[in-house]
């Protein structure tokens, strides 16, 4: 009589593809999983218990640290929250440039879950193919702000840094050289018989499941919502460009691949248009009180993150500190999914629906 | 099969191609000028406003200052001035709000030591660390520049 | 976003020449009437008792505005231990006079403006003469008159629109009325709010406060829903059961302020240790070890 | 060459001596491959990643791969508290000894072989076999689970293209009328179309995927899957254990593409007979270069199987072919009087 019994494996805190500390407790019949109990809070800062401490320039570059591949649309969040409870007008040049970058950290971003996502499924190039890349955004921004990653760019009123000469028309090539990039990337990945069996059809969910679950950013549209904060409640000068909503079918990995591959793409469509009618010159601070105090009150402000919609909600007392300020991030409520969607699958899927969520743990924990 | 053949003739394409590589610790990377490095402290600049203490978000510069020894003149000269780069997060904020540029930012980055206690740094450390001085500091915050327009 | 408070915002600059004394005593007006109508009487006294304290403080240094500098410098420099009131201070006390007016103008302004914000929001009565009323106001009667209809007569403690977000229809609700309300929020064809954007939690001092942003995907309305909670037992229907998105958030609500969500399925801790003795983001925590 | 051919001839304690002493010379000419394969594997996927690989020790990193291996060597000799003491030190030693062992009967040239075995691939398909046990065994004695189910994938994996792959052979094995690789080598010669690869291509095709699946590397490279698995079954191997399985596994890579170039590619045959001036052994090197360099080109490329997939793989598709290419050989052999 053979006995069989479950194993219960700790996939992480230290693991390679938990993309930072993150850990699931997973019970295994086998190699498939029927029991998946995410853990987190490895990465928790206080963010938000720090900030009541700190005023309003202060939290910048605590946002910076959150979701840090993704640095500058978490600066934006913060500093356009604090503008609309202030009434504050940004110089169209500083909104132009903010606008740039932002889009700019999305394909960074997208670049950085792409190469992961690949090294997860076991290609080694894809990874190396992407960070070069990316670096090339670093780089740019590296000349913008004097950081890499932790870019401390966006002050509340406009940016901190006007465009250095001739950094537009580097951003000019590089969108360029892009596009041709983005074709060799397809070419690399995107038609690979094994990499489509790996992906097509894992780790499917309906538009249904997507919104009562809250999902955002890619991994909703890949069920088809078409949803993207961007155009369905335009915020800076998203309404003045023209890009597309890409947005999937049936939701599984395959769907989001696609999904976050096409946002590179629509971003270098904004981008492109977006430098050609950027002001030749003009302010890059608005008329901002010394003192930064947001009257008393709240509100709640989001965006689109490349992980999906990152909000604000500020509470104010009039005060140059927030009275409490909560950061919605998209990767914690993206993750609350994974348990549902492992049960059932196999260790390796594990993996594939993992990354295919794109968490940044430093979002996660907060 | 046709797209595991695609691949393959991206990869063999790549072996030719150009390479990335930074031989760093040989060839020194060039930092662009805005490049917010290790601080840079003229101890003749400060007038002792607190101001870089102040807005510091980790509070890790600590300052004190004593009368001018000169009789003549009136304000205060900087006696001590610490950093502490375990926590010092490089987030220029200091610089940015230094009404006379006395603490600017350098384009050096490499802090790496054995022990901690050599990341703790006092003025004359900081006194001399003169080398590749940010050009531009863009002080924005600083109370001459009002918070206004940048430049 | 209110135009008054724009405007404000762009006259503020063009009005350099006011008083920087009469702009110091303007602070303490300042607080008073921009506390909204949805706090209750002792939050509000004790930030009134607060505010005067801050300009005396303040205009000491204003004074003496010969050496600003010299202030902070001889001082030890400042810790977290300082209150709030004298980092406010200092930090006025380092600012050039024509910057104070500046700036105290606008502050002024910002005020003034917040003021009939604050007040407008009172239980859905019509908003103050000269403003018009906002698109979202026939938005926010359908939900309250919905939520009385449906729900219960007193489900609806408080109704009003958030002028700093963009006249977000805001909609306290009844603590033992949530569940209810919660499912009729999302399957009610006319709220119809199958997504929740958001779940905050709030400590007020004297009471907790849970957000939620329901949103309607389909119009694109959002609504702002509070449920308030005693401070001592605080505990707040849970409504994962509901929105599935409020499972983790929730858990997150009461590793950080201790809000108890009965109903939930598994109200545990999420970010800090399960070991942890208190509520870090509870503004009575004392962190155990201050340096750290 | 003739003197190779001692193993043929009674034992002596001479005979013994040289047969020692070959097998030296052997392990030194792997254990040199396998550096500079390594070397190479890490220059290659440099390269194909806008890398330059190692460089920084010695001349062009030349000895990047000897500062590993010694640093491998003198680390501490970790074994966790709870593994199973004496099959975690054997686990090594078994997977290495028979890659070491098959490598005896492989034909380098017409005259350069060390035993000239009438079983030649049988043996090495027998002896590959143990090197399964020792990864289950590795696997099971560090108590650990992602080493378990390391080591359960290899085994599962394992024996499935263990079966694809000898039957693709098959085919090569009729045309040539012999199971002796020297036999199939010489049925090959003359030009390029003569060798086993267009006349078996999908027997040809199916060694590839199989043979690749033996040696666990991408896309095959389940077991040690290091983004599910961490490292597979050598998760809680270190130092020169570490080094026995690193080892062991590309003295197979060596023996792979050894058998590719001898069953397929025509051994040491030239391409076409005019440069038969051109010694065999350089064919023979080249041929093998060859192969080596597609392995790591392949896992510079291509993403990992799912372990599902690949049983599927195997059983569904691999292994109906090679049935079906052995009927087809057989039918040509019969009808148009191919091969001997």
């Amino acid at each position: 009589m053979i006995r069989t019994e479950e194993l219960l494996l700790n996939v992480g805190p230290q693991h390679p593809s938990t993309h930072g500390v993150f850990r699931i407790i997973v019970r295994l019949d086998g190699e498939i999983i029927t029991e998946a109990i995410p853990v987190m809070g490895y990465l928790h800062r206080g963010t938000e218990k720090l900030a009541e401490n700190l005023n309003f320039t202060q939290i910048i570059p605590y946002t910076d640290r959150m979701d840090y591949v993704s640095a500058m649309t978490n600066n934006y969040v913060l500093c356009h929250a604090v503008e609309k409870m202030m009434g504050i007008e940004i110089p169209e040049r500083a909104e132009f440039l903010r606008l740039i970058v932002m889009e700019m950290q999305r394909i960074a971003s997208h670049l950085v879950w792409w190469g992961t996502y690949l090294l997860d499924i076991g290609a080694l190039s894809p990874f190396l193919f992407a960070f070069s890349d990316r670096e090339r955004i670093l780089q740019l921004f590296n000349e913008l702000c004097g950081a890499r990653l932790t870019y401390n760019y966006m002050r509340v009123g406009g940016v901190k840094w006007d465009a250095p000469e001739g950094w537009i028309d580097r951003v000019k090539t590089f969108v360029k050289d892009m596009r041709l990039r983005l074709d060799e990337y397809h070419n690399l990945v995107s038609g690979n018989e094994i990499f489509l069996s790996r992906l097509k059809g894992i780790g499917k969910y309906d538009a249904d499941t997507a919104i009562a679950y809250g999902l955002s950013g890619a991994n909703l549209r890949s069920t088809g919502v078409e949803w993207d904060l961007r155009k369905t409640e335009p915020y800076s000068l998203y309404d003045r460009f023209e890009f597309d909503v890409v947005t999937g079918k049936n939701g599984d990995c395959y769907d989001r691949y696609l999904c976050r591959m096409g946002e590179i793409e629509q971003s270098i469509r904004i981008l492109e248009q977006a430098l050609e009618q950027f002001p030749g010159d003009g302010e890059t601070m608005g008329k901002v009180p010394r003192v930064i105090r947001p009257p008393a009150g709240e509100t709640y402000v989001r965006i689109e993150s490349p992980r999906g919609e990152i909000g604000c909600h500020i509470v104010s007392k009039g005060k140059a500190e927030p009275y409490r300020l909560k950061f919605r991030r998209p990767s914690f409520v993206n993750l609350q999914i994974l348990p549902k969607l492992l049960v059932g699958e196999s260790m390796t899927n594990l993996v594939t629906i993992l990354g295919g969520i794109d968490i940044v743990l430093g979002e996660v924990d907060c | 099969m046709k797209g595991m053949m695609k691949g393959l003739g991206v990869t063999l394409k790549t072996l030719g191609a150009k390479k990335v590589t930074h031989a760093y610790p040989d060839v020194p990377i060039e930092m662009p000028d805005r490049f917010r490095g290790i601080q840079h402290v003229d101890r003749e600049k400060c007038i002792v406003c607190n101001q870089c203490a102040r807005i510091c978000p980790t509070d890790c510069i600590t300052l004190t200052g004593k009368p001018n020894p000169d009789p003549e003149k009136k304000g205060k000269v900087l006696d001590t001035f610490d950093i502490n780069f375990e926590i010092c997060i490089l987030c220029d904020l200091c610089t940015e709000v230094c009404p006379t540029e006395a603490i600017v930012m350098t384009n050096n980055f490499e802090l790496a030591s054995y022990s901690r206690d050599d990341l703790f740094k006092d003025l004359d450390w900081l006194n001399d660390n003169t080398k590749n001085i940010r050009q531009d500091n863009n002080n924005i915050g600083a109370p001459q520049r009002g918070g206004g327009k940048a430049e | 976003m209110s135009e008054e408070i724009k405007k404000d915002g762009e006259t503020a600059g063009t009005e350099p020449t006011a008083q920087p004394e009469d702009n110091r005593s303007e602070a303490a007006p300042e607080t008073a009437p921009s506390e909204p109508q949805t706090e209750p009487a002792p939050a509000a006294s004790a930030e009134e008792a607060a505010a005067p304290s801050e300009p005396a403080q303040a205009a000491e240094p204003a004074a003496s505005t010969a050496e600003p500098a010299a202030e902070g410098g001889e001082a030890a420099p400042p810790r977290r231990k300082e209150t709030e009131e004298e980092k406010a201070a200092r930090r006025k006390a380092a600012l050039e006079a024509r910057e104070a007016a500046k700036a105290g103008a606008a502050q002024a302004k910002a005020a003034e403006a917040a003021a009939p914000a604050a007040s407008s929001g009172d239980g859905g009565e019509p908003a103050a003469p000269p403003k018009p009323p906002s698109p979202n106001q026939p938005r926010l009667d359908r939900a309250v008159q919905l939520l009385k209809e449906l729900v219960a007569e007193d489900a609806v403690e408080e109704a009003s629109l958030n002028e700093l977000n963009d006249d977000l229809p805001t909609l306290v609700v009844k603590n033992e009325r949530w569940p209810a309300a919660a499912v009729l929020f999302r399957d009610h064809e006319e709220l119809g709010c199958r997504y929740l954007r958001n779940v905050s939690g709030v400590d007020y001092e004297t009471y907790m406060e849970v957000v939620y942003y329901p949103l309607n995907m389909e119009r694109r309305e959002t609504y702002c829903v509070k449920v308030r909670t005693d401070r001592e037992n605080p505990s707040v229907p849970s409504v994962t059961p509901v929105w599935e998105t409020a499972n983790w958030n929730e858990r997150e609500i009461y590793d950080l302020l201790g809000i108890d969500f009965p109903g939930h399925p598994n109200m545990t801790r999420i970010m800090m240790p399960d070991d942890w003795v208190g509520h870090p983001l509870r503004k009575d925590y004392v962190p155990l070890d201050p340096e750290v | 060459m003739e003197p190779l051919r001692f193993i043929d001839k009674p034992l002596t304690w001479g005979h013994a001596g040289l047969m020692v002493l070959m097998a030296v010379a052997v392990l030194a000419v792997v254990i040199l491959f396998v550096t500079y394969a390594i070397y190479f594997e890490r220059k290659v996927i440099g390269w194909m990643q806008f890398r330059k690989g190692p460089n920084r020790t010695g001349p062009l990193g030349l000895l990047q791969t000897v500062a590993d291996v010694s640093k491998l060597l003198l680390k501490e000799d970790t074994i966790p508290a709870k593994a199973d003491r004496g099959l975690f030190i054997l686990a090594p030693a078994l997977a290495f000894i028979p890659s070491f062992a098959v490598l005896a009967f492989i034909p380098y040239s017409q005259h350069l072989q060390f035993a000239d075995l009438n079983v030649g691939f049988l043996y090495y398909i027998a002896l590959s076999g143990v090197t399964t046990i020792a990864i289950v065994i590795g696997g099971w004695a560090s108590n650990n689970k992602y080493a378990l189910l390391g080591g359960m994938r290899s085994a599962a994996q394992m024996i499935s293209y263990e079966v694809p792959l000898v039957i693709s052979v098959v085919g090569c094995v009729m045309l040539a009328g012999s199971l002796n690789l020297r036999d199939i080598v010489e049925a090959q010669s003359g030009y390029f179309w003569h060798w086993n690869f267009l006349p078996q291509i999908v027997g040809f095709a199916v060694f590839v995927v199989a043979a690749i699946s033996e040696l666990n590397r991408t896309p095959f490279d389940l077991p040690e899957a290091e983004s599910e698995l961490v490292a597979g079954y050598h998760v809680e191997y270190s130092g020169f254990r570490f080094a026995f399985f690193m080892l062991s596994e590309y003295v197979y890579v060596y023996a792979i593409a050894c058998l590719t170039t001898i069953l397929f590619l025509g051994g040491w045959h030239a391409p076409i007979p005019q440069l038969d001036f051109i010694p065999g052994l350089i064919w023979f090197v080249l041929k093998f270069a060859f192969v080596v360099f597609c392995l790591f080109w392949i896992r510079a490329t291509f993403p990992r199987l799912r372990v599902d997939q690949l049983m599927g793989l195997a059983w569904k598709v691999l292994l109906p072919l090679s049935i079906l290419n052995i009927f087809i050989t057989a039918a040509c052999i019969e009808l148009f009087g191919m091969g001997g």
